[in-house]
């Protein structure tokens, strides 16, 4: 496979060198010019530059209505949207190439392809890598930071590395293989496999650290005269260990449900509900 | 607080936000980065780390789905952290305190945004002449020297003067108080866990959320453990799937 | 014994077999409620729960398949239970005292099965002039006469002279036979779920059984703990045939 | 979906208050009169009585026949049972209203499509209600019971209150939906599913509760001179935890299998053999 | 070391390698069962145990394919076993010891079947004189005449003299080597499950091997309660597979 | 199914004492004449040579070619191999009776039959019997005896035990089923169900194997001025408990993947290494 790609390589125009480059500013700059208006323009405009400068050689005005035409608004997840980077200078350099010919490649194909995927991919990357990916990561550093270990500090870097390693990955293979490998790719139920299998591993994670890490408890008791005391956690207990922490993941999970995900307001409102019950003895923090 | 101690925090929270370097941000913004730091610099490593994981969790589950920031972790865990050590606050009370930061640090995100509008609207006329520094220019020099005002002057000024007006507050902060605290810090986590479920969380495999939950409930493993097995269920179910398909198309 | 706990008794028994009620008798018939009620009566609660519990645990396999009872758990509960509670009898004396009343309870519902006949053909006449006021009390109010003189009379007398005659037997009792009553206790459970196992154990799903076996064998869980892993397994069972079928369906 | 039921219930005779007096009455009467020879048909009857008085209104002739007919046996679990109420109440008013049209429904459709369901229907209730719900409840009853909770005494109650509901579900969805979905449902595999998972879970319970409550064990030991003596426990929990547990549960299903289910006369056998083996000393009890 | 127990080791090793019956070899020439017996001859069957079945986990996946050892537990036990039990020779040295043996044994079986390709060649003379008692003699006497002389005299040999050599080794043994075959005899082991991997572990059920693995890391359940679950799963997905496959016929 | 085969039984040649007898010579010889050149072929003439006398009776001339015939090579796991013997022997009987017809079975469609089936089967057996069988009883032979009870001296026996069992089997079925049976079996999917179930119990046992009996871990600490001193293993466990274990086996596995299955100079490499790490104290036994 990988040496099958290296034979296409040689027949293009961009090196690993300049995929690189080209990398490396978009992964530096994705998220740096981010606007409300155009969100990832100008980063996708300044990670391609210098690669179509290669491709248009001196055909400035090929150039000049390249860069114009990456400006316009784009928005994707930025690690596995690296592909449409790949497929589109790939695009880019067969219009370079044809750029008399009659069937050479049109603007609208290149917009069309470009705004058709990133909506779709975006929608992947958040769930793999954003949703997945990256809460894994963290709760690993975070479990063991609770533990006091130092290593802790230093986990959270294997995200970027990830993402660095994945990108770059797409991009080269976005590249190489073209617009129709990944039309085709996205269209049989590979992606949903793996979307779905690390969804798997992110609830199991979830379930495991709402288990770990919710940490909520009634000090409620009842005593009678001449009766031991009813402590109340001690018969929660008995139904179902953790009820209370699964209550609370359910509670917010619900109201994200019915009233949207007011991220904020919720915070606000488990803040007031925690200083009342904690105050009355009603709820304990452990 | 030590000037030194206030602008490394500034530096820090711009380091944090800078997001030069995709998703790095989620490593050096992290609050358990912070705690690490903070904690050497005040020598409290463990607790620097335990108060910073604990805000991490909060966060675990925000996506900034098209670019949004839905509350900002490294506000939080800047502004609670240095002050928690420096007062010897205990950790429930050092998330209570984290938490409107995690708000605030939005409209600092917003301002930035708007801001960029302009840079965008340069670009273009580079563009049309070709001027490929100044392109780079526009998408990285100054929205970083924008955001580096953004970010250290709030951050300089809350932790240079937020440590005594906080001690000046706990003293008075009554046990019930403390409690309601403590509980809060309890219960947050879950909403960084509801989050992930809200993305993840198709119907047909919530009951791996139940699993994995139960699994640490009842047999007390730790989560490494669930992770370990979560992961084999989750190459099991892929494999199989794959193996169907190809069932399917022969 | 006391005549208002014979009493009592008796009214137990009458309401625990009335069938008023569809399912309600699993309820108010069933040996752990007794053990509540009478476990208050004589103030002690705790061991009248777990006699009764041990003795509904023999018949919790029990279906009543076309309406015939197997075996009677309430009569088997209510004359083992005050009997054990008021001479201090153990556990699993009591409940080798309860099995041959779980049989004697056959005859009764046997009785009233019998004489219900008659209400039925009484019933055929009146809805041929429409009287749907005596069709209810063919129904409901005749039966329930019927059974209460049944259900109260025999139980009111068992519970008013057994304790003694008990008492007199336990005295003479050697120790080999109380280990062998022991043994007959720790075993008879395993009949209730043997009989759940006759209805409902298809062999393609018979590993779960040993699953949830195991499950307690080695890693000590409690029994919620089980249900709880077992609710997600069969969720997840569940969940997979249906996605399956649309996919066949399409 | 329930908006979609909440439309069809306007075009009909019998409103919600009907349809709960009826369900009240057949619920109170079920097994009350059950004889021999006709099982639940005098119950059903009864339940039927008032809301076929409204359907029929004055035409007497029609309502009498209607008291005969379902006074014929009938027998099915009263729950998910009450679905069949449901219908035949739907088939009455439907040849209430034609009662003249030569198209009207004759007597032999309502009791074909009574005695046919009745059969599969009980399988289905006995398994869900009475082999799979029924003992999960009186298992988590007992459980609690045996750690001296007295809501182990309560907990048995959910039982009935889940037969009422689920119940009166049936019989409402039974009459507005009518015979042909009942019949469709019936045929989509969706029921097998559904017993599927409820047998998974209750295998499951089942599992956990003979590893739990059967309490057998062996002292036997064999002594040697100058040597530690031999547990036979010790050698068979080495081998398999529970492992008599388990050999009596499967004693006693293959007796029932091979020997048919006399279940008193397999419970005399227990006492006998219990009696024996605890006498010398082969079995304990724990 | 006693003449008599030397014989008894080369007797023992001649019936664990005589191949008389298809697949008992792995029985009579277990280390296990090697340290059963010469546990018993010294009196300390723990031991001999425990060294056996470590021994015997060292070469636990070995398979025979095309009639090739690969290396031979059985040489490797009744060298290192008597010895160690001789010598009062730890665990783990003892293992140490054992595994050269293990290769050695491989030239022996060699030899074995050089020698009986004579054989073959006399029995197809005897076929075509249709000589059946002769054929019989060729396939089951004469080689297992050979494999007498080629085990026994070396086991009787190497036992005879080899635990003086031994001991005088191990006086000069110094810790460092200890604690290596200590090393040794802990990671050794995983050959024996890495070979199995080989031939049963294909990718797709490959997370099986890994939830074994954590189920034991843990939960702390034993060997058993692994095998237990194991085999629920196996058949699960037996039952599972052929129901599909009936599904697809219909 | 068994009375079926009964019925096939009566109207064949051989007896179940003349199966007997060829099985016992097969078991007792399969590997005692294992030649480099020819491997099990003396073993399978010698096994057959009883029962092919009493099928060719007196016709020497076929006698003489099938002992002659069933000489050559031949090499299949001996259990499951035994299928092979049942069906030889049904088309000699056939051959046999026919010999004269000049439909006859020819002898290449024995020996191709032969040929063609002790591959396959080979590996079926190899992996069931061999892969998986023998290591799951000897895993547990080996956990009773590392647990002092002399019992696990003795279930190693358990596997010729199973060995005879289902090796006697395979060849009464052969015989009685005949070769269309048996092509027939192998070819559904059924063989690999059961293979792939077994490899999942015999992959779950490694793993537990592994984890209970590799025994390997670091001592290493590192220790700082006025800190408590970093212990190595420590960490690692946090991160997973048994790692080194793991990767002592993957590490294994993958020399075998790559380098081949060199399996004596792979025992003197770890010998060496743990030799090493051993001596300077960067692995521990335990
Ligand atoms: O939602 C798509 C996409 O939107 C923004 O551009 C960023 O926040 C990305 O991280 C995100 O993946
Ligand atoms: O078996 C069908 C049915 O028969 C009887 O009528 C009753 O015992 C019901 O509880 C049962 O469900
Ligand atoms: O590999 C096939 C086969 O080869 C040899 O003949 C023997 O070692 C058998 O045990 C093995 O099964």
């Amino acid at each position: 496979m990988s040496s099958n790609l290296d034979e296409i390589q040689k027949q293009r125009e961009l090196t690993n060198r300049d995929l690189m480059k080209t990398y490396a500013r978009w992964y530096l700059s994705v998220e740096v010019s981010n606007s409300y208006e155009r969100l990832q323009a100008l980063a996708f405009c300044n990670a391609l530059s210098g690669s179509l400068k290669k491709l248009y050689k001196d055909d400035d005005q090929g150039y000049r209505e390249a860069l114009i035409r990456h400006l316009q608004f784009y928005n994707s997840e930025g690690t596995f949207g690296a592909v449409i980077h790949g497929v589109v200078l790939s695009m880019e350099e067969e219009k370079a190439k044809s750029k008399d010919s009659s069937d050479s490649l049109s603007e609208e194909v290149i917009t069309g392809f470009k705004t058709g995927l990133m909506g779709p991919i975006a929608g992947i990357g958040d769930t793999l890598i954003w949703g997945t990916l990256k809460p894994i990561i963290l709760a690993l550093a975070s479990s063991l930071a609770l533990s006091g270990l130092f290593i802790g500090g230093i986990v959270p870097f294997l995200f970027p590395l990830a993402v660095i390693l994945i990108g770059y990955g797409m991009m080269k293979s976005g590249y190489l293989l073209g617009k129709d490998s990944v039309t085709k790719l996205m269209k049989s139920g590979l992606i949903n496999n793996l979307i779905n299998s690390a969804s798997i591993l992110g609830l199991f994670m979830m379930g495991a650290l709402s288990s770990t890490y919710i940490k909520v408890s009634t000090p409620l008791e009842f005593s009678f005269k001449n009766a031991e005391p009813i402590v109340i956690q001690d018969i929660l207990d008995q139904i179902l260990v953790g009820i209370l922490p699964l209550a609370a993941v359910f509670g917010i999970y619900f109201y994200f449900k019915l009233r949207g995900q007011y991220y904020n307001r919720l915070i606000m409102w488990l803040i007031v509900i925690s200083l009342i019950t904690g105050f009355f003895g009603i709820l304990q923090g452990s | 607080m030590n000037l030194l101690v206030a602008a490394l925090c500034g530096i820090l929270y711009f380091i944090g936000t800078s997001r030069l370097g995709y998703g790095l941000s989620q490593a050096t913004g992290s609050p358990i980065f912070y705690g690490l730091i903070l904690g050497l610099v005040y020598g409290e490593v463990e607790k620097g780390l335990i108060i910073g994981a604990t805000i991490q969790l909060i966060y675990i589950g925000i996506i900034f789905t098209g670019g949004n920031m839905p509350a900002d972790q490294s506000l939080a865990g800047i502004i609670a952290i240095p002050i928690a050590l420096q007062t010897g606050m205990n950790v429930e009370v050092a998330v209570g305190l984290a938490v409107p930061f995690g708000i605030l640090g939005i409209f600092i995100d917003q301002l930035r945004r708007i801001t960029n509008s302009y840079w965008v609207s340069k670009a273009e006329k580079y563009a049309q002449v070709m001027d490929t520094r100044k392109i780079f220019h526009c998408a990285i020099t100054y929205p970083t020297i924008t955001i580096f005002l953004l970010t250290f002057t709030p951050v300089f000024v809350i932790t240079l003067f937020g440590a005594n007006a906080v001690t000046s507050i706990m003293n008075i902060l009554p046990q019930g108080i403390i409690d309601g605290f403590s509980v809060a810090g309890g219960i947050l986590p879950a909403l960084g866990f509801a989050i992930i479920i809200m993305v993840i969380g198709k119907r047909e495999i919530m009951p791996y959320f139940f699993i994995g939950f139960f699994l640490v409930a009842y047999l007390k493993v730790d989560v490494m453990a669930a992770a370990a097995f979560g992961f084999c269920v989750a190459a099991l179910t892929m494999f199989n799937s794959i193996k169907q398909k190809q069932k399917e198309v022969n």
